[in-house]
């Protein structure tokens, strides 16, 4: 299925926005780990994310044609 | 959620002082208002290492920003007898001693008005999905975290 | 207490916005401040048997409020790491809509601004000699009383 | 001896500021009562006194040429 990845902050500056093709990834927690084996600043970042511009505080199912935000911790004010 | 309600808190560039001017005056005809508070958040010159913050660049996811201070506005008019509430956040580059946030509530007495700015202040830097790029002085930057 | 330290809050008249801009504005050079507070008091049309106050006198025992204020000041100085703190409140008549006190103090950081503020506004009110009549349209009156 | 009484806010209304000469008056105590019975409303308010432009809490000594101020409720703000 594919997945559209959107980053921001300083998730941005490693990990542009993209579109991803994946096989056996079901879960936004199974996309993380594949993301983070690939950038692994990701993985020292405490970050959210969104899944269709809502913030999810689980683990959610994905389906194709998902958009998944990488948000890193806000810094707004 | 009614979509035609979603206000826009974003503005490009720093607010000015005249904009608060502006608003504080607009409420001048509403005189069962007894009581008004504001906040404002200025960029601060910081230092690191000895390199001064000249700017911080501020970006957004715009749509979850918008509709979480949506959700932010109806709890606190739930929870607070609120007459007016504005909130306005830069976006772009915000020069260090320029305000780059205005809170502003309004009540019939003044502990409302108070208690709504504090609270609207903390949820909007802990849920907003807003980012503060600091850049120094020789072009270098970091990325700035609310604890 | 050193006399010379005394400031006068007193200004006749309301508070316009452009004194509040003007007073904003003043601090952008001030690049360690991080966050601003105000609190504004604004005179209420309160209704009373059918008829509406359209203004609010106010006197004072200058002599005394205002040594009682330069300790409040004093006090909140050594409690909150602030960097600025202004205070203003009308004397005379001032019409309902209009602004007749201005609280506004600067820090670092959001928090103390934020309770200082607060404070300043509930001793001043608690503390300093100052009355408001209030002026109705049939120019009766009655004295305002801080809960 | 002599006492200028100096009044505020709604005592101002019924009470003017005027220039008091007591016989047997020592304490602010006595002043109060002397005036409550002058002034009946006077008994019904919440007052405070300054002495000498300080605000006192309790019972003060009185002497010659002592400024006495009688203040209502504050409602500044």
């Amino acid at each position: 299925m594919e997945i559209e990845i959107i980053s921001f902050g300083k998730i941005a500056e490693f990990m542009a926005n993209r579109r991803l093709t994946v096989d056996g990834i079901e879960t936004t927690a199974q996309l993380k780990d594949l993301l983070e084996k690939e950038f692994p600043a990701l993985a020292d970042i405490k970050y959210k994310l969104a899944v269709n511009k809502t913030i999810i505080q689980e683990t959610a199912e994905l389906k194709s044609g998902d958009i998944v935000a990488f948000m890193p911790p806000f810094s707004g004010g | 959620m009614n979509e035609k309600k979603i206000k826009n808190i974003f503005v490009s560039g720093p607010i000015t002082p005249a904009f608060i001017a502006d608003s504080i005056a607009k409420h001048s005809a509403k005189t069962d208002i007894g009581g008004h508070s504001i906040f404002m958040g200025q960029v601060r010159k910081d230092e690191l290492n000895g390199k001064f913050v000249a700017a911080i660049e501020y970006t957004t996811f715009e749509e979850i920003a918008l509709a979480k201070m949506h959700e932010i506005r109806e709890a606190i008019f739930e929870k607070y007898p609120l007459n007016c509430m504005h909130v306005h956040h830069s976006l772009g580059t915000i020069k260090a001693g320029e305000i780059c946030l205005f809170v502003f509530t309004s009540s019939a007495h003044r502990k409302p008005a108070i208690d709504a700015c504090t609270e609207i202040v903390e949820r909007l830097k802990a849920e907003l999905p807003i980012w503060g790029k600091e850049l120094f002085e020789d072009e270098t930057h970091q990325w700035k975290e609310n604890k």
